[in-house]
C-alpha cells in the first residue's frame, strides 16, 4: 500500500467511530526549541509558531507539535516533505539539529463521535474529561501496551502510533468503542 | 519434644486437644550465645537447625524482630525446583530439593512437600534452545530434568492452551521431582526442631546494632537488651542493607517488592507447577484449591510490602492466555514481599569484612526453594569457615566479575 | 502505583508511563579506576530505608530521564528534577529537609562518597 | 422453614416473575430479588457445604460478607464458581448449583469429616501423614485435594468481554449509604470533581431498612446529587482496593445481572483520586454459641433486610439473641410483618434501651443476662436451649425455626487499611476504627483517605449522616477546595444502650461446647481451634490465622476476624489492640481475573509488530517466529514440504541464485551532531569516528559490565551523521541506552538520536544474482565499482527512493535495500517480478541463521548470553586498541575477564557428520568439588548445513583456540554421546571471496 495507510483505511463503528486515515507528511525536528533560527524554520515549513510545552499549533493542514524539550513534530503535505527538509537544513545550517522524514513511521487514526473521549480513556492512563483535555494539547502516553500520541481537532481525536502496531491499536480502539461499551462518565 | 503422629492426635482427641504443648519455647534471651542468627525466617531457622544437627552447636539464638516466618517465607508461592543452569546454583538448589524430600520425617513435622513436578514452558525458539541447554547442564550436574514436547506438556497439564494463539507451546523443561511445600510449616517445623535441641527462638526482638572490637564481632544490641556472641549470622533478606550498615559494610543489593496472588479455591484442575516465562506468569494449585500465582518484581526500591498493580495485571493476562479456563475465576487476595536483589540476581552466602560475621542474603525472587540448602551451607560456613556449596556465592565475586547469572537461561529465577 | 511529575513535560505521569532506572548520581568509573571504585560504581547500592534519589525515564511520554527524591518506606515524593545535574537542586534538598530533617546529609551524593 | 411474605418487599416487583434453576429444580422469584432472597422465598434452607467438615450451610448474611451461600453460577462459556447468592441479582433463566458435596447437597459423603471432627482439629495435618514418606504425595494429599476446594472451574473459554477505564477525580466516595451520600453532597457543593460508587444496585445502605422514613431521606439526597453535574454516581461498582499515590481500583459488574448482551461483563476502574472517602459501613458480628452454624441461624440485621427488602424470612418463629440494642429492630420488624418472636435473649444483665422498651411494648418476651446454650437441629433450626450467660445450666427450651444473632458491629476499615492506615480500638463498641492520626499517606506525605459514617465508628444513623457530611467537607479542603455546604440530609434514631462484648456464649462453656462454636463458617474454624493455636504457641495473630485458616476463606474473615482475635487475646491474656489485626489485603471482595486482564486477551493480548510485508508472508504460508513482539518468517514451507526441507531449500537457493529476506525489523537509529563520533566511540568497541562517509562498519556494543549486548552495521551518512543498525530485539533497548548516556552522563555533548526503525522497510537481496536483479529494477548504479563491499549509497530503485548497503550476513553477494515503509511491499513484489527467472525466493530467519553459522558469524543471543565478552568470541579485531575508553572496557580488565582459561569461540565438527545437540556441554574426566561432572565447553549454535551436507556447530570451549584439532566429548540428553573436533569457526568461503564480487 503506497496510499499512506497501513490497514487500508480500516473503520469501526460503535458508540464512537474509529477510522484509519492516510498518514500526512511528518518531520521529526530535534534541536534548540528556543532558538530563533529553529522558530523561523518551523514557521517557514508549517506556518506555525514553535509549540509551547505539550502544545500543538495548527495552520491549515500543517501542524507543529511539542514532542519533547528538544523535539517537535512537523506535519505537512506528504509531497512537501523534501522541500521542507531542504528549508530546514538551510535555515538551521550551522546549528546543531536533526531533521528526518518520518512520514512512513506511523499509523494515524481518528476517533469521532460523542464517545471518543470515553473510548480512549479505556486504554490510556490520561485524564480525558472535558476541561482536563482540550484542543491544543498534544499528549504522549501509552495506548494499552504501546506508545502513542494524540490531540483533539475538528471535534475528534487524532491518534498516532508506530506503524508496526497499527493493527493492534486499531483492534484496541475498535474494542473500546464497541456497541454496548459506553460508560457515561463524561456525559 | 513430644512426637507428632496420628496416634498422638487420637490420644489428644480424648482430652479435646487440651494436652498439646507449645511447638517451640519462647524464652528470655541469655546474655551470651556461641552463635546468634539474626532473622527468624526459613533461611535463618534452617541455618540454626543445621548448626545443631550437623555441627553439634546448640547454644544458639535466633532473633526475629516480628513473628517467625513473617517475611518472604510466609509470602511466596512455595515452588521448589533445582533446574538451574549454572553449576553453583544447580548444586545448592538440588541440595535443598533433596533435603525437602525428607524434611517432614527429619523434623517430625508435615511440611507437605509435594513432588508434583515443575514445568517451564518454552514458547519461542530461543527458549527452546535455552531449556535444551539447561537440560544438558542438569544431566551433568546430577539434576534430574528433561526437555519434553508439547504433547507431553498437554498430558501433564491438560488445561494449558498449547496452540497459543499467541505463543504456541513448543515444549518444556520438566523436573518431575520438583514441586511445592507448605511455606509456614517449613518455618514452624524448623523452629520446633531447633527449640527441641535447646536453642532459643526469640520473637519480637529487633537488632538495633552490631557490636565489634578490632575487626571481630562481639555481639548485638537488641530491643531486648545487648546479647554477646562468638559468631553472628545475618539472614534477613530485604533488610540486609540495614544490618550490613550496622556491621559496617555495604552490599550489592537493592530491595524491591515482589507480588503474588491467589484465586478462590476450586476443585483440582492442575497437579503440576507451570511457569510461562515468555509471557511472565507462573501458577500452581494449592492443596486448599486456590490457584497460586506469582507476579513480577517492581523496578524501584521499596520497603512497603505493597507492589504496583500493573505487575498483577501483566501476570494475570499472561495466565489467562495460557490457561483460558481461569478467566472467570476470581482473585481472592494479592500481597507483596520485599526481596533483596543482587547485581547478578544470585544469592550471597559469605564471610564479611567483619570477623566472625557472616551474611546470607540476595535470594531475590527464588529464596523459598533454597531454604534447606541455604541453611546447610550457611551453617557449614559459620561452623567451619568454609563450605563447598557456598564457595561461589561470595561477596568478592562482583569485584572480580565472577558472576552467577541465571537470567542467561531462558528461565527467570522464581 | 506511583504518580511522578515529569519535570521535562510537567505531566503527572502514571507509573505505567515510566521506566525505572535505579539509584541516581552514580559517578562513572572507567579505565584506570580502582577495583573498589569500579565495584562500587557498578554494584554497591545505597538501598536506604528512607530518602532515595532514583532515576526514571518518561518512556511512554517525552522520553526524557529525570530524578525523583522518594521515601522508600512511605513512598512520599519530595520532588523531581531533570537528570542533567550532578547534584539535587536546592529546592529539592529543602523539601527533603523540611520533611526528614537531617536526611540530606545521609545522601551519598551529598557525602560525595562516590 | 423459610418463606415469602404475602405483602411488602421494597426492592421486588411482584408484577415481574422470573424463572431460575437451583440444582436442577425449577424455581420462581421476582425482579429485584437476589438469588439469596429468591432461594429463601422458595424454602431452600441449605445452600452448600462447609470447606473442611462438609457441614450443611445456609444463609448467614444479606450482602458481600456472606461466607456460606456460594454457588456455581451459569454454564458452559459463562460458568462461574463460588459466586455469592447474596450479591447475585436474579435474572430470568439464571442457572445455579450448590458446591462442595458428593453425590448431592442433601447426601454428602464428605460429611463423614464432620463425624471425625474431633480428630481433625486446627493444624492436624502438620502432625500426621508424615510416614511413610511417599504416602503424602500418593495417598493423603490426593484425598485432601479432592475434598478441599469449593466450586468447579469452567471448562470452556470465557464468552464475555472485559475492559478498564481510567478516571481522575478530586474526591472519590466509596459507599452509597447515608454517609456516602452526604459526603458526596458536601464534596460536590464545592465544585470538586466527585465520583460516588456503590457496590449494590441500590442507594441508601441500611437507612431504608433501619430508619423510620429513611427511604424518603435517601431519595431527597439523591435528588440533590442529581442536580450536581460535577458529581458522577455509579451503582454495582465496588471499591476494591486503595493503593499508593491515590490509586484506587473499582470493580463494576456491568452486566452480571443481564448476561448475554453486547455490554462488557465487568469494567475495572483505575481511579486517581486526590482524596478518598471510605463510607463503607459496618458488618454485624455473629455470636459464638454452640450450634451457631446451623442453617437458620443468621445475622439479625440480615434477617430484617430480607423481610423489608424482599419480603422473605428464614422462618416463622425467630429467637433473637444479642448483646446490643440494634438487634431489637429485627424483633420489631419481624413482629410488624406478622412473624413470631418467642424470645429475645439479651446477654446484657441491664438489658436494652428505648428499642427494648418498644419490643416489650409489643409484648415480646425479653430474657436479660441470657445466652443461647445450644441450637437444636442439623439441616435447620428446630429450637434453642437458653439459660444464663454467666453461670448456670439451661433454663428452658424454646422451639423456633430461625435464630437472629447480633454480637455488635465492626466498621469496614479495609480500604483505610490497604495502604497502611492504622486502627484504634473502641472499648464501648468493641471494634477497630480508623486512627485519624495515622492515615494512609499519599505522594505528598499527607493522608488521602478518610472514613465516614459507620466505617468511621459512627454506627448510629444520626451520627453516620453527620459524619458523612463532615468528612465530605474535610476531603474537599484537603483536595484544595473551599468547603461549601448543600444541606446534607439528617436522620434521627432512638438512643441506644451500650453493648456488652460477649465473645463466648455461655461464658462458662466447656470445651465440648467450644468445639461447636463456629468463628469461620466456611473454613470450619471454631473457638476451640483458636484456643488450641494459642496453647501451641502460635501467639501472633498472623500465626493463628495461618495455623487455623481463620479468615482465609472467600469472605476473608469479614465475619470471623474480630471474634477470633478476641478469643486469641483472651487465651493470651492480652488486650485485643495489643494482639492486633492481620493485614487487610485487596480486593475487598473477590474480583474476576478477566476484569484484571481487561482488553488484553485474544488478538489484543499483546501487540504483534508487523513489517510492511507481513500480509505477503502470511499469504505465502510463512511459519512465524516471534522475535520480541515482532513476527518474522521462520521459513516458507511449500505445500507438503517439511520446515527442515524448506530451510535447506532456502539456503541453497540464496547461495546459488537469489534469496530475498525481509530485514525491516532490524533497528535503525540516527545519531547526529558535532560530538556524534566521539559518542559512538564510547558506545561501540570499534572506532566509529574514523569511519568514512559512504562506508559501513560492523560494530559491537557492550554493557558497562563488559558483556556483549548488541551488534550491527554502522553506516556513516555524512560528516556529522551516522546510521546505527541494531538487532531486531535491540532497537528500542539500544536507543533507550543511547539516550540514557546522553541525558544522564554526557549531557553536555552535542548529539541527537532518533529511532527511525519503522520509517524504513528493508530487504536483503542475496546471492549470485543479486546485482542483476537490482540492475533490472533500474535506477542507481550498484556495480562493484560504484558500490563496493561495505559501502552504501543513496538513489532510486524502480522509481522508489532507496538506500542501498553493500553488506552481507550470509557470505554471498548481498545488498540491503531500505525504502520508505509505505513502499517496501511494492519493491519486494517488484524484486520477485524481475527475479522470477533468476530464481528469486524468499528466505526466513532459520535460513539466515544457517548461512551466518556456515560463515562463522556470531549471533547475539546464541553465541552471547549476557556472560560473554567480545574477546571470548575472537572479536578482538573489532575492539579498537587506540581508544582509552569505551563502555565495558574497564569491566573487561577484571581478573576473571582476562583469565586465559575462559571459554572461547571455536568451530565444532562431529566426526561422523551428525548434528550436535543444541546446548550440549563438553566434559572432561573427573568431578568438581560439588560432585558435578567437569564441563569444559558448550555448543552455542548447531545446524545441518545444506551447503556442506553435514552438521556444523560453534561453541565456547575452555582455551578453545589453543586446542585446534582436539576431539571433545558431548554427552547428549538422548543417551547418545557425541564426539566433535575443534576447528576454525568459519565453514564456508573462509577467504570471503563470494561476498566481495
Amino acid at each position: 500500500m503506497s496510499d499512506a495507510t497501513v490497514l487500508g483505511a480500516a473503520q469501526a463503528e460503535g458508540f464512537a467511530t474509529v477510522r484509519e486515515v492516510p498518514a500526512p507528511g511528518m518531520i521529526a525536528l530535534k534541536g534548540d526549541l528556543s532558538s530563533p533560527a529553529l522558530a523561523e524554520a518551523v514557521r517557514a515549513v508549517t506556518g506555525c509558531a514553535v509549540p509551547g510545552l505539550r502544545r500543538i499549533e495548527a495552520a491549515g493542514p500543517a501542524c507543529a507539535g511539542w514532542m519533547a524539550p528538544d523535539e517537535v513534530l512537523l506535519i505537512v503535505q506528504r509531497g512537501d516533505v523534501p522541500a521542507a527538509l531542504a528549508t530546514i537544513a538551510e535555515r538551521l545550517s550551522g546549528a546543531h539539529h536533526l531533521a528526518a522524514d518520518v512520514s512512513d513511521m506511523r499509523a494515524v487514526f481518528r476517533l469521532e463521535g460523542a464517545g471518543a473521549r470515553e473510548a480512549l480513556a479505556k486504554l490510556a492512563p490520561v485524564d480525558l474529561a472535558p476541561g482536563a483535555f482540550e484542543p491544543g494539547e498534544l499528549r504522549r502516553t501509552r495506548l494499552a501496551q504501546v506508545p502513542a500520541a494524540f490531540w483533539m481537532e475538528e471535534g475528534g481525536i487524532t491518534l498516532v502510533c508506530f506503524r508496526s502496531v497499527a493493527r493492534y491499536a486499531f483492534d484496541l480502539l475498535a474494542g473500546a468503542a464497541a456497541p454496548g461499551g459506553a460508560v457515561g462518565h463524561f456525559a | 519434644m513430644r512426637r507428632y503422629s496420628a496416634a498422638a492426635i487420637v490420644r489428644e482427641a480424648a482430652r479435646h486437644h487440651e494436652g498439646w504443648e507449645r511447638a517451640w519455647a519462647s524464652p528470655e534471651p541469655k546474655r551470651k550465645y556461641d552463635a546468634i542468627i539474626v532473622g527468624g525466617g526459613g533461611h535463618g531457622l534452617a541455618t540454626a537447625y543445621y548448626l545443631g544437627r550437623n555441627f553439634g552447636l546448640t547454644n544458639v539464638a535466633v532473633l526475629e524482630k516480628g513473628w517467625l516466618g513473617g517475611g518472604n517465607t510466609g509470602r511466596n508461592t512455595t515452588i521448589i525446583r533445582s533446574n538451574y543452569l549454572q553449576d553453583p546454583s544447580a548444586a545448592i538448589y538440588e541440595k535443598a530439593r533433596a533435603l525437602y524430600e525428607t524434611m517432614s520425617q527429619d523434623l517430625n513435622y508435615n511440611v507437605m512437600f509435594s513432588p508434583r513436578g515443575v514445568m517451564m514452558l518454552a514458547q519461542t525458539e530461543h527458549e527452546v534452545r535455552g531449556y535444551r541447554r539447561t537440560a544438558h547442564a542438569n544431566a551433568l550436574q546430577g539434576v534430574d530434568t528433561e526437555f519434553v514436547g508439547p504433547e507431553r506438556v498437554k498430558e501433564l497439564c491438560p488445561i494449558i492452551n498449547i496452540e497459543g494463539p499467541r505463543y504456541p507451546v513448543l515444549g518444556a523443561l520438566w523436573q518431575a521431582r520438583a514441586g511445592t511445600a507448605r511455606h509456614d510449616a517449613v518455618a514452624w517445623g524448623y523452629a520446633r526442631a531447633c527449640s527441641a535441641m535447646g536453642m532459643d527462638i526469640i520473637q519480637k526482638c529487633e537488632v538495633t546494632g552490631v557490636r565489634s572490637s578490632n575487626g571481630q564481632v562481639m555481639g548485638v544490641d537488641t530491643t531486648r537488651g545487648p546479647i554477646d556472641c562468638d559468631k553472628l549470622g545475618i539472614v534477613v533478606a530485604g533488610h540486609s542493607g540495614a544490618l550490613a550498615e550496622m556491621a559496617g559494610f555495604r552490599l550489592p543489593i537493592e530491595s524491591v517488592a515482589l507480588q503474588a496472588l491467589v484465586s478462590e479455591p476450586i476443585k483440582p484442575v492442575m497437579d503440576v507447577v507451570v511457569m510461562a516465562n515468555t509471557v511472565h506468569g507462573y501458577m500452581s494449585q494449592s492443596d486448599k484449591g486456590e490457584m497460586v500465582i506469582g507476579g513480577g518484581a517492581d523496578g524501584y526500591n521499596n520497603y512497603t510490602q505493597r507492589g504496583s498493580f500493573h505487575h498483577i495485571e501483566e501476570t494475570v493476562r499472561a495466565l489467562i492466555e495460557t490457561f483460558p479456563i481461569i478467566s472467570r475465576l476470581k482473585m481472592l487476595r494479592h500481597w507483596g514481599g520485599i526481596v533483596d536483589m543482587t547485581g547478578d540476581r544470585s544469592p550471597i552466602i559469605s564471610k564479611t569484612p567483619l570477623g566472625n560475621c557472616f551474611i546470607n542474603c540476595g535470594w531475590g525472587t527464588g529464596g523459598f526453594k533454597a531454604i534447606p540448602g541455604s541453611g546447610w551451607a550457611m551453617a557449614e560456613l559459620m561452623a567451619r569457615g568454609g563450605s563447598p556449596l557456598a564457595s561461589a556465592f561470595t561477596l568478592e565475586r562482583f569485584r572480580e566479575g565472577r558472576f552467577i547469572d541465571e537470567s542467561v537461561a531462558a528461565g527467570v529465577a522464581h | 502505583m506511583l504518580l511522578l511529575t515529569c519535570p521535562h513535560c510537567g505531566i503527572d505521569a502514571d507509573e505505567t508511563e515510566l521506566a525505572p532506572g535505579g539509584e541516581a548520581h552514580l559517578t562513572r568509573h572507567g579505565p584506570g579506576a580502582t577495583d573498589d571504585d569500579f565495584e562500587s560504581y557498578l554494584f554497591l547500592r545505597d538501598n536506604p530505608r528512607g530518602v532515595h534519589l532514583e532515576r526514571w525515564r518518561h518512556a511512554n511520554g517525552c522520553g526524557k530521564w529525570f530524578i525523583a527524591a522518594r521515601c522508600t518506606v512511605s513512598l512520599e515524593v519530595f520532588g523531581t528534577y531533570p537528570a542533567q545535574t550532578a547534584r539535587p537542586p536546592q529546592h529539592v534538598l529543602d523539601a527533603i529537609e523540611a520533611k526528614r530533617p537531617g536526611a540530606t546529609r545521609k545522601l551519598p551524593v551529598m557525602e560525595g562518597a562516590r | 422453614m423459610s418463606l415469602r411474605l404475602q405483602t411488602g418487599g421494597r426492592l421486588i416487583d411482584r408484577a415481574t416473575r422470573l424463572k431460575f434453576k437451583f440444582n436442577g429444580k425449577g424455581l420462581k422469584g421476582y425482579a429485584g430479588d437476589t438469588l439469596a432472597s429468591a432461594l429463601m422465598a422458595n424454602g431452600q434452607g441449605v445452600l452448600g457445604r462447609s470447606f473442611k467438615y462438609h457441614r450443611p450451610r445456609g444463609l448467614v448474611a444479606s450482602g458481600a460478607e456472606e461466607p456460606n451461600a456460594l454457588v456455581g453460577l451459569g454454564r458452559g462459556a459463562r460458568a462461574e464458581p463460588n459466586q455469592r447468592a447474596t450479591t447475585t441479582e436474579l435474572f430470568d433463566g439464571l442457572w445455579a448449583e450448590s458446591q462442595n458435596h458428593w453425590p448431592s447437597l442433601e447426601r454428602d459423603v464428605g460429611a463423614v469429616n464432620g463425624l471425625l471432627a474431633r480428630f481433625l482439629p486446627a493444624g492436624f495435618y502438620y502432625k500426621t501423614f508424615i510416614h511413610p514418606r511417599p504416602a503424602w504425595k500418593h495417598l493423603f494429599e490426593p484425598v485432601i485435594r479432592a475434598s478441599a476446594g469449593l466450586g468447579r472451574a469452567p471448562k470452556k473459554p470465557d464468552a464475555d468481554r472485559y475492559e478498564h477505564f481510567h478516571a481522575f477525580v478530586d474526591v472519590l466516595v466509596v459507599g452509597g449509604g447515608i454517609a456516602g451520600l452526604n459526603a458526596a453532597i458536601e464534596a460536590g457543593a464545592s465544585g470538586a470533581r466527585v465520583l460516588l460508587i456503590e457496590q449494590t444496585p441500590h442507594w441508601g445502605g441500611r437507612t431504608p431498612v433501619d430508619v423510620e422514613g429513611g427511604e424518603a431521606r435517601v431519595a431527597q439526597a439523591l435528588a440533590r446529587l442529581r442536580e450536581m453535574p460535577n458529581v458522577k454516581m455509579r451503582t454495582r461498582c465496588m471499591g476494591a482496593g486503595v493503593y499508593d499515590h491515590g490509586f484506587v481500583l473499582a470493580y463494576e459488574r456491568v452486566s452480571d445481572h443481564a448476561p448475554g448482551g453486547d455490554a462488557p461483563r465487568h469494567r475495572l476502574w483505575k481511579i486517581r483520586a486526590r482524596q478518598v472517602i471510605a463510607a463503607t459501613g459496618a458488618i454485624e458480628r455473629p455470636l459464638s454459641f454452640p450450634g451457631n452454624d446451623v442453617p437458620g441461624v443468621m445475622l439479625a440485621s440480615a434477617v430484617r433486610d430480607y423481610v423489608v427488602n424482599w419480603a422473605t424470612a428464614p422462618g416463622r418463629r425467630t429467637v433473637v439473641v444479642t448483646n446490643n440494642d440494634d438487634a431489637y429492630r429485627t424483633a420489631l420488624t419481624l413482629v410488624a410483618h406478622g412473624l413470631e418472636v418467642p424470645l429475645i435473649v439479651d446477654a446484657r444483665t441491664g438489658g436494652g434501651g428505648a428499642l427494648a422498651e418498644m419490643a416489650r411494648a409489643q409484648g415480646i418476651e425479653v430474657m436479660t443476662g441470657g445466652a443461647v446454650h445450644k441450637v437444636r437441629g442439623r439441616a435447620g433450626v428446630t429450637g434453642v436451649d437458653v439459660g444464663p450467660l454467666a453461670e448456670g445450666a439451661v433454663r428452658r427450651h424454646v422451639p423456633c425455626d430461625a435464630v437472629a444473632m447480633s454480637g455488635g458491629w465492626s466498621p469496614v476499615v479495609h480500604l483505610w487499611s490497604h495502604c497502611g492506615g492504622k486502627l484504634l480500638w473502641a472499648d464501648e463498641g468493641a471494634f477497630f476504627y480508623p486512627d485519624p492520626g495515622l492515615p494512609p499517606k499519599g505522594r505528598d506525605g499527607e493522608g488521602f483517605v478518610l472514613c465516614a459514617g459507620a466505617a468511621n465508628g459512627a454506627l448510629r444513623a444520626g451520627e453516620a449522616a453527620e459524619s458523612g457530611a463532615a468528612q465530605g467537607r474535610s476531603a474537599v479542603q484537603a483536595a484544595g477546595f473551599t468547603a461549601e455546604t448543600a444541606e446534607p440530609v439528617t436522620l434521627d434514631a432512638p438512643v441506644e444502650a451500650p453493648l456488652t462484648p460477649v465473645w463466648v456464649m455461655p461464658e462458662e462453656a466447656g470445651v465440648s461446647q467450644r468445639e461447636k462454636m463456629w468463628l469461620d463458617f466456611q473454613n470450619d474454624v471454631k473457638v476451640s481451634d483458636v484456643q488450641l493455636a494459642a496453647r501451641e504457641g502460635f501467639e501472633s495473630v498472623e500465626h493463628t490465622k495461618r495455623y487455623t485458616t481463620l479468615g482465609m476463606a472467600t469472605d476473608q474473615g469479614k465475619l470471623s476476624n474480630i471474634n477470633g482475635l478476641a478469643i486469641l487475646s483472651q487465651a493470651l491474656n492480652e488486650e485485643i489492640p495489643r494482639v492486633g489485626t492481620t493485614t487487610f489485603r485487596p480486593p475487598y471482595t473477590p474480583i474476576s481475573l478477566a476484569s484484571i486482564a481487561g482488553e488484553a486477551r485474544g488478538e489484543t493480548f499483546q501487540p504483534i509488530r508487523r513489517t510492511p510485508m507481513h500480509d505477503w508472508h502470511e499469504a505465502r504460508g510463512a511459519r512465524w517466529e516471534p522475535v520480541g513482539h515482532w513476527r518474522r518468517p521462520y521459513a516458507y514451507p511449500a505445500r507438503g514440504e517439511s520446515v527442515e526441507d524448506a530451510v535447506a531449500r532456502e539456503v541453497k537457493n540464496a547461495r546459488q541464485s537469489l534469496g530475498l529476506l525481509d530485514a525491516s525489523t532490524l533497528g535503525k537509529i540516527l545519531v547526529k551532531g558535532p560530538d556524534a563520533g566521539r559518542f559512538l566511540d564510547m558506545l561501540y568497541t570499534n572506532n566509529m569516528s574514523k569511519l568514512k562517509a559512504g562506508r559501513c562498519r560492523y560494530g559491537l556494543m557492550c554493557t558497562e559490565n563488559g558483556f556483549l549486548t548488541d551488534d550491527g552495521v554502522v553506516a556513516r551518512l555524512s560528516d556529522d551523521t551516522w546510521l546505527c543498525h541494531t538487532t531486531t530485539g535491540g532497537a528500542d533497548r539500544i536507543h533507550a541506552w543511547m539516550e540514557d548516556w546522553l541525558q544522564c552522563e554526557w549531557w553536555d555533548w552535542q548529539v541527537h538520536t532518533l529511532n527511525v526503525t519503522e520509517q524504513w522497510g528493508q530487504i536483503a537481496v542475496v546471492g549470485p544474482n543479486a546485482r542483476t536483479a537490482l540492475e533490472r529494477l533500474g535506477g542507481m548504479d550498484v556495480s562493484r565499482e560504484a558500490l563496493p563491499f561495505m559501502a552504501w549509497s543513496e538513489g532510486e530503485l524502480a522509481g522508489i527512493p532507496a538506500r542501498v548497503f553493500r553488506i552481507s550476513f550470509s557470505g554471498e553477494l548481498s545488498y540491503e535495500v531500505a525504502v520508505p515503509a509505505h513502499r517496501a511491499l511494492e519493491l519486494w513484489e517488484r524484486l520477485f517480478d524481475v527475479g522470477a527467472d533468476l530464481g528469486a525466493q524468499p528466505y526466513g530467519t532459520e535460513a539466515l541463521h544457517v548461512m551466518r553459522a556456515e560463515k562463522g558469524f556470531i549471533m547475539i543471543g546464541d553465541e552471547t548470553d549476557g556472560t560473554v565478552i567480545p574477546q571470548d568470541l575472537g572479536l578482538d579485531w573489532a575492539i579498537s586498541k587506540k581508544k582509552d575508553d569505551y563502555l565495558g572496557k574497564r569491566a573487561q580488565e577484571r581478573p576473571h575477564m582476562t583469565d586465559p582459561a575462559r571459554w572461547k569461540l571455536v568451530g565444532l565438527e562431529t566426526l561422523d557428520g551428525a548434528v550436535l545437540p543444541d546446548g550440549a556441554y563438553a566434559v572432561a574426566p573427573g568431578r568438581t568439588e560439588l560432585g558435578q561432572r567437569r564441563m569444559i565447553g558448550r555448543v552455542t549454535s548447531t545446524y545441518h548445513s545444506p551447503t556442506l551436507g553435514r552438521g556444523i556447530a560453534m561453541g565456547l570451549v575452555e582455551r578453545g583456540p589453543e586446542r585446534m584439532g582436539e576431539v571433545l566429548t558431548f554427552p547428549g540428553t538422548d543417551g547418545k554421546t557425541y564426539r566433535a573436533r575443534i576447528v576454525e569457526p568459519v565453514f564456508y568461503d573462509a577467504e570471503g571471496e563470494k561476498q566481495d564480487v
